[in-house]
């Protein structure tokens, strides 16, 4: 266990060796310290969970050394290792190893590989900082600095100016989130006097009863900080942009690991959720909106890398509801299979970018599934997990699970907005593989692919593919010591079973007119949906039901007249009022002083006058 | 006789700097960067022999409240002496003041070319000035020095300044700054005089000796206008919105080297003023003045946030943000809890090194663009070698990432005075959204976007990554592992808590220690 | 009668020294402001008589003895100024040599 | 005695108002020797003989010479006199008028309001009452008149020299006023 600080400290250990090689390592070089430094933090990761699992215990603390102490304010540098922390370094370092090393394929030839490694172990490190913090204070330093390498990652291509909008949309948004985050850390800090997350979950049941406000403030501003890192409603708008990054770190962090933050976040502190059953709710119902929201949006996207971004709302969206619904394991179950088979989608597409020439819009791809079979093998099986496809994928067993515990928890409400959300799954799904794999292909870009070779290339793709099916499903996260039993937990009844297959009809139902629609009626779809009201609808889930442009309008465009306003700095404008009063005087009586030797003679004159005068009156 | 010293080798300094120029355009560069090392060195061995943790008690029973002291008389009649004392907080700060005081030497090394040796003499006459400030406590000691910083201040951006745009001359930008200071110091002054008179009224005999003024008994009006007095002088240095408008025009017209030493530390002269006079001369009326001092701490952060996004002078745009990080300052002063106070030590001393990063950058960026408008920059990137890395690391700690020291101390001014004002701090939490906003609108508009050009400059020298780097260590050790720092000023920070609560302070003392 | 009344002295000071004022104020040749002045020193010097001789005593002609010494040493000096002016500006206006903005 | 005080008093005012409204720089001058003259024969009336002998002997001899003397050097001609008439309009004269005679009124008040009654009865004080205060208690006044004198000798004589170096220099300042305006 000694070993676990190494999990992280190997990545920093790259970031800073990238960091202050002031462009003295070569591309090549940059990349091996890059995959290397994450590799080893995976097989560290592996021994250490070999180890944990085998030796039953509960969690291992371990305090490396007091971050500050200030009266009772003492939070530490400690990490603390249970269940749920091993399944996130697993994902982390595990999914992360696969997607650098893809990424050594991918950045071949670009300008500033050192930087983007560096960028790419500085998130694995602070992703893990993230999971592994044992207080709230060290999870906000790793929380903060996912966040940052988010940031920089999306602006890797500076020189775009776009995307550095992009970023910037990203960082503020979820920084946003994470002022409410800070507050709640406020908060439960003065109530329960710790920040501790161990302490945090144990004090909360005796300082507060269930239902507390309190505890529905301290809950609902940590879903704050959660809404904004997962990029849920109504703080969902940067993801679909976030997509202006290299296609690994769309992989690395806007697919698998740091939009599940929020997940994490909220299983973490289920204890605090849990005296707060109205914000629990919310929780699920959020989810469920922003899963069918994202689902109708993904329908209408060109470019695949946002339809995969809707798509990973969507299916974040499904894990607020497990949330929701108590269903804590389930939800962590389906953050990992979504990691595991979102991430092969998604370097699958990175695949087909780079092979095609950084072409990613559908309507000038197609046709490519003879020219980039691996890459297409890549978005079946993903494709199929993604849209639950039954007993094969891993991601129907997930989906199911979801789906049985809501109904399980009487949340009947959103278990039919999940069913009718896998339906929409199935259909982008197949819009997205048929648009890019079949059919003709439309652009030179297309037509002149080129297919990527070697092990760096092809060795993640199939270790993703083989997780993605039912293969993935077999690994069970050890959580049971960590998070409450879900409400369906070992039930299995009747009702589980026709779940199930009403789940995996509504599925197939889906795919099923997908591959009729899309294959056989696409033109015809493309013609209905660019008249009537047909073009307005998709225009509105082509722009995610309009709410960038009303954060726009509403928040940004008044900011700015603000700033504009201000600009010049309206209060010391103000004090200048003073100075130019003293100027005025300064000028008027510098008039008086004309040189004219007759004023000045009347001037004494007057006033000799004036004086005489009033001893004339006064006396 | 060691703290007289602190004050007068950078005076000396000064003047050999000043003679030194003789000797060629180098021998100045270096006789300032030894009399700083001097300075430093002297704090760290002060720092490591002396003994901060809590206020031991002699034989009396009477609390001693410094770790040296140092006294003679200077103008015995009217009760005036050279009262020198040193406790944590002073010293933290002067440790500061010695090693943003060897930066400010490094870089200007090549940026200033004309009249070598006086513009050091200035330098080290502010630092000095800034060393007296620390150590004084004797209030017209402590007058004399915040009223000496100033003369050559002004010198250094009226001579060595760069003019700004349309009708923003340094000379006027000096000017502002001087009249602001000079203005706000007479009313301390006055308020001085005040606090001395009621003394006089009270005991008979004139002193301006810090310890004899605090216990003098003020009426309620009375203390309120006097405190007044202390805090706007305070106020302006700090500066507080208000009373800011010095600050964006002589941070943006002074010399890399000046803007260093304003926003590193005299910006932290207001704050100790404020933690060592203006709240333990008049705890009553400083806590019922607590109130509006917070409002107008979340008006400045606000304020200064809006308005760095709206620049387009990378250097006015710090100097906003310096206000915004202020409004954090004087927010965690007039919580007034232990843990707030800390947070203040712990922003300042943040602050001073990630503003002087941030300037440290932009002088860089100066001398390789010879610009500082934002509109003509962009997508400098991949074209300054290690430069954008560093901007990054600064502008991070501005934003107050996790991990660096600045993001300690928000975090625990916000945590310490939640407890006590929960609507001012979730108000205040906005602020590090806004500054979020700022910091990389400045990333944006300097670092991203398309390049204006092909060619690449000059990858920082030697020095100029040694600099960076220092400070880049330093706001990470201090973020990371800031105990060290805590613990020397945990007792003089205790004391003023202490003080602002409202507890006859020896007392409670004797008792904590029993 | 038996003498004048020393008010009506005075009176006739007051009007010389009014009448002075006004030419000096009025007038902008130099000539003319310099015989004003004289008229309002000698104006002044007639007030000291009336009082001297009212009070019967010297000192009021002492005190005109130091009047017109001013009054020569004025003039002199005046009278310098004046060839100066009019020799480097070729005008008598006193403005001419005024260079102040005001 | 009353009768000369006051028809001498009338001509000197009469003569005074020549002065300042005559453009004829000779003529004025002129007016001034008459006022001065009425002015001593005033102090002759009043009983101060040897007041009225300095008036006529430095100020309506010495100074006036001297006025006169430089009136004639300066040579100033017609051209002077019509400017004279330019400058003197009621716009310009009204104003100090009002002002002067604001003045004299506000003097004659007092003096109607001071404690009059004190009648001059004519009595001379002769010139050795006068010279022997002046080199008696008044001596200090003597010497100072005596220094004044010399400084302005050593002034005038200074700043009337022509040939000054900065004669060119200054020759240039019209022009450049003209320029400036």
């Amino acid at each position: 266990m000694s070993l676990l600080p190494l999990t992280f400290l190997l990545p920093l250990a790259g970031t800073l060796v990238l960091a202050l090689s002031r462009g003295r390592l070569g591309p090549r070089s940059s990349a091996v310290v890059g995959v290397v430094s994450v590799g080893l933090a995976a097989l560290v990761t592996a021994w250490i969970g070999w180890h944990f699992v085998d030796s039953g215990v509960g969690g291992v603390d371990m305090t490396l050394w007091t971050w500050l102490s200030v009266g009772d304010f003492r939070p530490t540098i400690g990490l603390r290792l249970d269940g749920l922390s091993l399944t996130m370094i697993g994902i982390i370092t595990g999914v992360g190893f696969l997607i650098h090393l893809f990424a050594a394929w991918y950045m071949q030839g670009e300008a500033g590989v050192t930087r983007f490694f560096a960028f790419m172990n500085l998130f694995v490190f602070s992703m893990l900082l993230l999971v592994l913090g044992d207080n709230m204070l060290l999870l906000f330093l790793g929380w903060e600095g996912v966040g940052l390498c988010s940031y920089l990652l999306i602006g890797y291509y500076y020189w775009t100016e776009a995307n550095g909008w992009a970023a910037f949309k990203a960082f503020i948004v979820t920084r946003l989130g994470d002022v409410f985050l800070a507050i709640g850390l406020f908060l439960m800090f003065r109530e329960l006097g710790t920040l501790n997350i161990a302490e945090i979950l144990q004090r909360a049941p005796e300082v507060w009863a269930e239902g507390a406000w309190q505890a529905q403030l301290a809950a609902l501003l940590i879903l704050g900080g959660a809404l904004g890192k997962s990029a849920q409603l109504p703080l969902h708008t940067w993801l679909a942009d976030a997509m202006a990054g290299p296609t690994p770190v769309s992989a690395l962090i806007h697919a698998a690991t740091m939009v599940t933050a929020g997940v994490y976040l909220i299983a973490r502190l289920h204890g605090v959720f849990e005296l707060a059953p109205g914000v629990l709710y919310l929780v699920g119902l959020i989810g469920a909106v922003t899963l069918l929201l994202a689902g109708f949006a993904a329908l209408a996207q060109t470019d695949i890398k946002r339809v995969l971004a809707y798509s990973t709302m969507s299916q974040i969206g499904y894990m607020f509801l497990a949330l929701g619904v108590g269903a804590y394991d389930a939800a962590i179950f389906h953050l990992m299979m979504h990691g595991f088979f979102k991430a092969l989608l998604f370097l699958s597409a990175g695949a087909v970018i780079v092979s095609c020439h950084h072409e990613q819009d559908m309507r000038r791809l197609g046709g490519l599934w003879r020219r980039l079979p691996l890459a297409y093998a890549g978005f079946v099986v993903g494709g199929a997990a993604l849209a639950a496809l039954p007993l094969v994928t891993a991601g129907f067993y997930s989906k199911d699970e979801i789906l049985w515990e809501a109904l399980a928890a009487g949340h009947g409400g959103l278990m039919l907005a999940g069913l009718i959300g896998a339906f929409l799954t199935s259909l982008y799904t197949l819009r997205l593989i048929i648009g890019t794999f079949h059919g003709e292909m439309k652009s030179d870009n297309a037509r002149h692919a080129e297919p990527g070779r070697g092990l760096v290339h092809g060795l993640p793709l199939v270790v993703l593919a083989v997780l993605s099916t039912f293969l993935g499903a077999w690994i069970h996260p050890p959580l049971e010591a960590v998070l409450p039993t879900s409400p369906g937990a070992g039930v299995h009844g009747a009702g589980h079973t026709v779940l199930g297959i009403v789940a995996a009809a509504t599925s197939l139902v889906g795919l099923g007119l997908g591959a009729w629609l899309f294959l056989t009626r696409w033109r015809w779809l493309s013609e209905r949906v660019s008249t009537g009201w047909a073009a307005r609808l998709w225009w509105l889930w082509h722009n995610a039901w309009g709410f960038d442009i009303a954060y726009d309008r509403l928040l940004v465009r008044p900011y700015r007249g603000l700033v504009r306003l201000l600009e010049s700095d309206l209060i010391d404008r103000l004090l200048l009022l003073a100075a130019w009063l003293a100027w005025g005087l300064h000028r008027g009586l510098s008039l008086t002083q004309s040189g004219k030797m007759r004023y000045y003679a009347a001037t004494m004159a007057a006033g000799v006058t004036l004086v005489l005068l009033v001893l004339v009156v006064s006396g | 006789m060691t703290l007289l010293w602190l004050i007068l080798i950078p005076f000396i300094g000064g003047l050999l700097c000043w003679q030194g120029e003789r000797f060629g355009e180098q021998a100045p560069r270096w006789i300032a960067l030894g009399t700083m090392l001097m300075v430093l060195a002297i704090t760290l061995g002060l720092w490591f022999y002396g003994d901060y943790h809590l206020p031991s008690l002699d034989p009396q029973g009477e609390a001693v409240r410094w770790t040296m002291e140092w006294q003679v008389a200077w103008i015995p009649r009217f009760g005036i002496s050279i009262h020198l004392a040193l406790d944590g907080l002073s010293l933290v700060l002067i440790a500061l003041t010695g090693f943003l005081g060897i930066l400010a030497v490094l870089c200007s090394w090549h940026e200033i070319v004309h009249r070598v040796g006086f513009f050091h003499l200035n330098l080290l006459w502010i630092l000095g000035g800034v060393v007296g400030v620390f150590l004084a406590i004797d209030l017209f000691l402590f007058f004399f020095f915040w009223e000496m910083m100033l003369v050559p201040m002004y010198f250094l951006i009226a001579l060595w300044g760069h003019s700004g745009s349309k009708g923003r001359t340094r000379i006027r930008a000096a000017t502002k700054f001087f009249i602001y200071t000079q203005a706000s110091g007479l009313l301390m002054l006055v308020s001085i005089l005040g606090l001395v008179f009621a003394n006089l009224a009270h005991t008979g005999e004139y002193s301006f000796d810090y310890a004899t003024l605090m216990q003098t008994p003020l009426s309620d009006g009375l203390a309120m206008w006097l405190m007044l007095g202390f805090f706007i002088a305070f106020a302006v240095k700090l500066p507080v919105v208000p009373l800011h408008g010095w600050l964006p025009d002589a941070h943006a017209q002074a010399p890399t080297a000046g803007s260093v030493d304003l926003a590193g530390i005299l910006l932290k002269t207001a704050a100790y003023g404020m933690l060592r006079f203006a709240l333990p001369l008049f705890p009553e009326a400083s806590q019922a003045f607590a109130p509006v001092a917070m409002g107008l701490g979340l008006l400045g952060i606000y304020y200064g946030a809006l308005l760095a996004c709206g620049q387009q002078d990378l250097k006015r745009l710090i100097a906003y943000t310096s206000i915004s990080h202020m409004g954090f300052v004087l927010i965690g002063i007039y919580a007034g809890t232990e843990l707030a106070l800390q947070g203040v030590v712990m922003l300042m001393v943040a602050h001073a090194f990630s503003a002087a990063g941030l300037f440290i950058v932009s002088g860089q960026l100066y001398e390789r663009l010879h610009t500082r408008d934002m509109r003509e920059m962009g997508g400098l990137w991949g074209r300054l070698g290690s430069l954008p890395g560093f901007s990054l690391f600064f502008v991070a700690a501005s934003l107050g990432m996790p991990g660096t020291a600045n993001f300690l101390g928000e975090m625990m001014i916000l945590f310490g005075a939640f407890p006590l004002v929960p609507w001012v701090v979730v108000l205040a939490s906005g602020g590090l959204l806004l500054a979020a906003i700022y910091s990389l609108l400045l990333m944006q508009r300097v670092h991203f976007g398309p390049p204006q050009g092909k060619e690449h400059f000059a990858d920082l020298d030697r020095r100029e990554y040694l600099m960076m780097l220092t400070l880049t260590g330093l706001v990470l050790l201090f973020g990371l592992y800031p105990q060290p720092l805590l613990d020397t000023t945990g007792a003089a920070m205790l004391e003023v808590q202490q003080l602002f609560e409202g507890v006859a302070p020896l007392s409670s003392l004797a008792k904590g220690n029993q | 009668m038996s003498g004048v009344p020393m008010e009506h002295g005075l009176v006739l000071a007051s009007i010389l020294f009014a009448l002075g004022i006004a030419g000096l104020i009025c007038r902008r040749n130099m000539v003319f402001v310099l015989m004003s002045l004289e008229i309002m020193l000698n104006a002044a010097a007639l007030a000291f008589i009336v009082g001297g001789t009212a009070w019967g005593q010297p000192e009021g002609q002492a005190m005109f003895l130091l009047v017109i010494t001013l009054a020569a040493a004025e003039a002199s000096v005046g009278l310098a100024l004046l060839i100066q002016l009019h020799h480097r500006y070729k005008t008598l206006d006193v403005d001419a040599a005024n260079r102040m903005h005001g | 005695m009353e009768i000369a005080f006051y028809l001498s008093g009338l001509v000197a005012v009469l003569a005074t108002l020549g002065v300042i409204t005559n453009t004829n720089p000779v003529h004025a001058l002129l007016y001034l020797i008459v006022s001065l003259i009425a002015v001593a024969l005033v102090f002759c009336a009043l009983g101060a003989p040897f007041a009225g002998a300095l008036e006529v002997i430095v100020y309506a001899g010495a100074i006036m010479v001297l006025f006169v003397f430089v009136v004639m050097m300066l040579n100033l001609s017609d051209t002077v006199e019509a400017q004279e008439r330019a400058w003197l309009k009621p716009r310009i004269w009204l104003g100090p008028s009002v002002l002067s005679g604001v003045l004299l009124l506000t003097l004659i008040a007092i003096l109607w309001l001071g404690d009059g009654g004190r009648v001059i009865e004519g009595e001379t004080l002769t010139a050795k009452a006068v010279g022997s205060i002046l080199f008696g208690p008044w001596l200090l006044v003597v010497e100072l008149a005596a220094m004044l004198l010399l400084a302005a000798l050593v002034t005038a004589s200074h700043v009337g020299r022509l040939s000054s170096p900065a004669g060119s220099a200054g020759r240039r300042e019209p022009d450049a006023r003209k320029e400036a305006s």
